[in-house]
């Protein structure tokens, strides 16, 4: 199993996750976080203060799923969550040792 | 609140036409003196009632809001505490000798200050049922109960101070701060609205002129000075010990490092709405009854804030490429304070200018002026309220003046028991005006620098680095605005 | 609204400030009869209009706020809309026929309940031009168009089974509470709002007098009872309602267990400061007209309000190491209710000193006491609203005495026509309003214990444990109160 | 501001309570002329300079609270700015050439437009000492201090633009909206207030009538139009405006598509109960003077707002499944809007009525009819004050009728210096109102539209797609809403 | 060492807290999340548009602890976090490489 | 590749960053979350309900590495997050497969 995580720019959540339905994909888990990288942020000013605002709203998505499907899974994000533009974002896929579903104890691929 | 002018006495305008109204209502019972029975008016009651509740709004939510609204979340509620404890404990001090140090005569040292003799509201009329035992307008004969005056002027009292926490917010402590405040009002607020604000009233003035007897009035009221509302008094007063203040505090930690942006636009933004709104008291309240004049220091206080708003907009606009709302509350404010000693002396296209110079100058000082000093006026109380009040109390003496539609003064003792339009002379004001300013930037600016050190040096103004980090709400208050 | 006092008729002797305008206006007029002829004044009319905004910003923003921002996020809306909902219920109802039944005369059983000859305003002069139909004031010959003063009492009538929300906030059904209140406000609230306030006016009094008539009241204002504007009406009454609701609802999930910080102490604070504001005119419009014992009450209202603020967060600061904003507003509010029956009647120390009492008394009430009992009034609507009323209800016959700068009663009956000082007998009216707080404890007590059964055994009372985890404001209103 | 009637001129019979003051103050210095001497009267003018500060509330900060609580947390900002910014421009064009243009005689235009005589207020007695150059009430004899009016109906002209930005909030480009309003009020409400609100009032009336001269009034106001406070100048002409603009604007992006829930209910509650409040200087300050009239005004508006709001919750639950917040203040809004028009003229139960259809109406129209429609109007300006402007308009007719405890209409003609009730003609009557909203719809429709193209083609109406997705607080202002 | 990563009910944190702190684990990481999964979110209405919330507030709690007490830290979790209603959420456990502590420069399980 | 995660004082945020990119890492994604550890919370009380806060307010940071780096990666947040005082914080170190870049679709280091 895999825990496959993408950053990506927060209007593209919703079709993102239906197209992680569509390939079987039932459960994720999202946070709000904010990016730093070669999308620039903005300068705010306040009242003569001036702020360069570097970091950018971002999403996180994290989804665990069957290594058989990372592959279909990543395709999916990228053809989604893509405007071309820098900022876009990043998946990074980690290893994932175990799976336990809480209400039922289930564990590992049935868990998910 | 107008100033009595030169020899004579003056008022804004609206003694006449009050005085019109006594004349017609009492007119029939005048006695044989030219000066009127005392009478009340429950429109004029009514209206100082309202315009005290309406100065208590600019305090809380107003003022606590504006200033809550541009810290950081962890020190909101320490600031909305400091204008809330100042309220409440400024409030107290007025009954108990503030109203009395203010506004009664002070004997050898009247011209600095009043005296003693209505300590705890002693020798106020309680039940305001007698017009003879009431409190002078600004017209011969029309008297408020002296209550409404003292709650009108108790409101005055308790915003002042409080404008201070601007200068000195997310790091000053809450202890040493009070004992300031305590010491501040009664050392400086006190004595200055007495030299500007304290006279005989108009049949006290007419009395004395027809008995050849000296007019007993504060320092600057007798210079002539002309501040409708309290330009000098309120916010001349609490800008310049704001600057003295944060100078002498120093510097948030992380100050022109960390970013510090305003943690709630919106709540200053619904602070600024209420202190307009709570202005209209402040400032049209000030002439003490419902009649023509306060009309036009209502019109005022609406077209110079605009004006202001705009013109702080239009010059960010054109400088930094965006209009902001910040801008456009900030230069609400500028324009509020500039209009504060004109209200009901200029003409509406007087105030619009006003209020458009106020909310230029104010800009580029709170942004170009300031962060070449580097001085961290965490709120700009300096750059908004002295800096704005500075140009109102100047620009008083110009749109005042009858030939640029302003009202001019009114003299009370040429005809006593009426009240006559003053002659009015222009270089002559603008150098009372400078005079009036000068003095209160010096004693205000003394003495807030001495009542630092005294408290330093005792209980400390200033919380410790990691309280300061941790934010004031926790660690002064032991609580936090905002949870889920 | 103070009270008829004893044989024969007290009030605020505001009485005579308006008597005095009245006869110098329209004494040319006076007809035979000692009692002057009915007149209307706009300078009261205007006070009585915003008395009766002012107390509706009490409740919304005011309470509303207030109570919303003590409870967490998501049961912020489901605050916000009971508050609205029993507003807006409560002001429909009012017209319907709460007026009547609290302010037309209930024949047999007037003594405790009027009559329905007002409902649907049946029988009210809409236009107003009328003053012999108008409704008497506390003086002599002064009146309000009649709609005036449906409107002032209808805020009364709204805001007070609103305080009760705060007790069962966050638990509480939505449809079970509006039943609740609307049997509540007919059972409880109008009939004793007729026992306090029903009276003849200064007019009827002099009239049964003269014709040796019974003068017809309610009957707490008969004993001579003294609530100038409501410490047993609505703030006892209100405050032993919730404690009985809160009893028998049972606590919160997770109650001594789960954090349940206040979501935003920042709006709780905006609350407050709507909530003292709009108490001028709940406190100084109970006058009823705009003269100096509206500015005492006006005075009272405010240094009584900050003294309470200062005195919480003292004792508070002494015995848990801080100075709190919650501490601090909480403090306000215990000294509005606790000057609430004693606003017309104080002096201004005494006031100081009634609300200081008030809130060291209803800071240890909130904390030591209940956290003995371990009963889970959510928002103190008991501890500050029940205990600071009755604080104010006791200490009102303390401070109104004229011994201690008290302006005591006014007698109506003594000389027909006109009002003068009664006779203060202290004991007496410790006892009198003893017996009052009693009659409202028990009669609101019994009652509301009654209507929750009911109401719980038919609709119910409370959500589901569910409905209640996931927040009232999903679960019950379908929406949430804050999104990004 | 009620209308002129038919031949002989209408207002609510207010003036007959302020005429029977006039009456017995003034009444011995009445000259051989059956009109009145003008007089000014304290209450009233008290009564005016606070419902001016109270529709000042309503602007800011209640509407851009109602707004702003309703849009995304990145357009906060945005919407502040934009009402705010409206607020201080149109106060300033107002003064200007506003004021003139809507209220002096416009020459051979004068049907449909005033004159240029008071550009920048020329020939305004400032001082407002002077009754004879006093701004008319309803009633004969009774002036006020011509800034009053000035400064009441200023806030008039402030807000009415400003209900538009609910139309195009999160889209429209800020100088773009700027101008736009600029050439709007020009174009549109300043003819359209002075075809429905200019005439010569009572004495001006009686004057006529006695020489035999033609009566100058507006178009609607000569056609007898019953508008007590704005809901055709107002409500129905910023309502069409609204909605032409965001039909010609388009949708915002992700409309329909992406969840664009309100970001805080809970400010946009607090705006609906600062509007509820200022609403009463609205709408009890249109009578211009504090007797019954204004009770009655405020007493509607009270009740018919209460009633409006359990109208759209009672059928929201019943439809939905939920009683909501947003429904209550939505439904709050729109009672206040219906009850705008027949405020002085309805009896309580009539608006109470008028109110409840508009509750149930309004929210039909801003579920069910847009939804099917799919036109973004974004805060439903259009389906709130437009629908909810035209069922008061025509309501009016109805409420209005005596038959139905209505008020009626005032008749200055019939005897000169003094108003008698008017013979009421229900169906005319609802042809008059009928004609009175179309000329606003379709005036203000079609202006609308051309000024959008001209705007739109020189310096464009919508920002672009990526300022609209970044949100306009960054993109156009620079700035956030909430930082922490 | 590991990473055990649990999503829970937010109400539940408490509890599970306490849980971990009587197993020996003194350090943990909490971050507010949306999830997506069986439960149903709900609908809202604003004015006539409706908007179905399909993301449930949940809490995602990071605890790094030697590789030895993994399945007792798991159990203790399950025991805890368990209401038997779905959307009672998920634990995920990762390989962990190295483990710093900022203040004294311990690594791996000394800095646990 | 791994990936580097470090819990530290918000404070901090912005000096890492710089020492970050002084290291050439261009990029690094940032979460609010809340703390508990060894060092204390504090108590609230809000009017006589007493509150011991245990979490406190924590940034954590997630950098994305070359393996090569990992070292210098962590000796710059160390260096820089450290007050010494309790409460700085942990790094955390996992294994990472791989890494895409949305806009381009590149991966792996390319990715970085
Ligand atoms: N090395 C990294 N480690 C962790 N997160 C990263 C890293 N590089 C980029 N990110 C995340 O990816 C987001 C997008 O990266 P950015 O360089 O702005 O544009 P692009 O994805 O188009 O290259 C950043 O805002 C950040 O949240
Ligand atoms: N495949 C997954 N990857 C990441 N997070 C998941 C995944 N599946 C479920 N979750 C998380 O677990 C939570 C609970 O899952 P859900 O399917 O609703 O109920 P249950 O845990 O009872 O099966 C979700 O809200 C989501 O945060
Ligand atoms: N075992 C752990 N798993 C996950 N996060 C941890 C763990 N231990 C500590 N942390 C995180 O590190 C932060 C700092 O730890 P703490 O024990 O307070 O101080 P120090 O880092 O100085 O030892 C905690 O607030 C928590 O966020």
């Amino acid at each position: 199993m895999k825990l496959v995580t993408a950053v990506i720019k927060p209007f593209k959540l919703d079709e993102v996750r239906e197209a992680l339905t569509a390939l079987g994909v039932f459960g994720l888990t999202v946070t709000e976080v904010k990016g730093y990288g070669r999308q620039k942020g903005h300068t705010e000013i306040y009242r003569g203060a001036e702020y360069a605002i570097s970091f950018v709203p971002k999403l996180k998505l994290e989804v665990a799923v069957k290594s058989e499907i990372v592959d279909a899974v990543i395709e999916a994000i990228v053809s989604k969550a893509k405007t071309g533009q820098i900022g876009d974002g990043k998946i990074f896929v980690y290893p994932l040792d175990h799976v336990v579903r809480i209400r039922t104890g289930e564990t590992d691929t049935e868990a998910l | 609140m107008s100033n009595l002018n030169r020899l004579g006495g003056a008022c804004g305008a609206g003694a006449l036409a009050a005085l019109a109204f006594a004349g017609l209502a009492f007119g029939q019972d005048a006695p044989a003196s030219p000066i009127p029975a005392p009478a009340f008016d429950s429109g004029g009651t009514t209206w100082m009632m309202i315009s005290s509740v309406l100065v208590l709004a600019m305090t809380i939510p107003g003022l606590a809001l504006f200033y809550g609204g541009l810290v950081r979340a962890k020190n909101m509620l320490s600031v909305l505490m400091q204008v809330s404890s100042i309220l409440c404990l400024v409030a107290i001090i007025w009954v108990v000798y503030g109203y009395s140090m203010t506004f009664t005569d002070g004997g050898s040292l009247n011209a600095y200050v009043g005296g003693f003799s209505k300590m705890f509201l002693a020798n106020v009329d309680f039940a305001g049922l007698d017009p003879t035992k009431g409190a002078a307008t600004f017209s011969n004969g029309l008297y408020l109960p002296e209550l409404v005056y003292i709650l009108f002027q108790m409101t005055f009292a308790c915003i002042t101070p409080a404008l201070i926490v601007g200068a000195v917010a997310e790091r000053v402590k809450f202890s040493g701060l009070m004992v300031f405040v305590a010491l501040w009002v009664t050392i400086v607020y006190f004595p200055i609205a007495h030299m500007v604000w304290y006279w005989p009233g108009p049949d006290g003035v007419a009395a004395a002129t027809l008995a050849g007897e000296e007019i007993r009035s504060g320092l600057i009221w007798g210079w002539g000075g002309l501040d409708f509302a309290g330009g000098t008094v309120v916010h001349i007063n609490a800008g310049i010990a704001g600057l003295v203040l944060c100078l002498l505090i120093g510097k948030r930690l992380g100050f022109g490092k960390d970013a510090m942006p305003p943690h709630s636009l919106t709540l200053s933004m619904v602070g600024a709405a209420m202190l307009w709104i709570g202005w209209f008291g402040f400032n049209a309240g000030s002439n003490l009854a419902a009649d023509g004049i306060a009309a036009l220091a209502a019109m005022n206080t609406f077209v110079a804030t605009a004006a202001a708003a705009m013109g702080w907009v239009l010059v960010e606009w054109l400088t930094r490429g965006h209009p902001s709302l910040l801008g456009a509350i900030s230069g609400m404010v500028a324009g509020l304070v500039a209009v504060t000693p004109a209200a009901g002396f200029a003409g509406p296209i007087g105030a619009i200018v006003l209020g458009f110079v106020a909310g230029v100058a104010c800009f580029f000082f709170c942004t170009t002026v300031k962060n070449a000093f580097k001085y961290d006026d965490s709120l700009d109380v300096f750059g908004v309220h002295c800096i704005g009040g500075i140009i109102g109390a100047i620009g008083t003496a110009i749109v005042a003046d009858p030939g640029f539609t302003g009202q001019g003064w009114l003299d009370y003792a040429a005809s006593p028991g009426t009240a006559v339009a003053g002659a009015y002379d222009l270089t002559a004001q603008l150098i009372t005006q400078a005079k009036a300013v000068g003095v209160t930037l010096v004693w205000s600016g003394l003495v807030s620098a001495v009542l630092y050190y005294v408290v330093h040096l005792t209980i400390g103004m200033r919380v410790t680095a990691d309280q300061e980090r941790e934010g004031l709400d926790i660690s002064s208050h032991g609580e936090r605005a905002y949870n889920s």
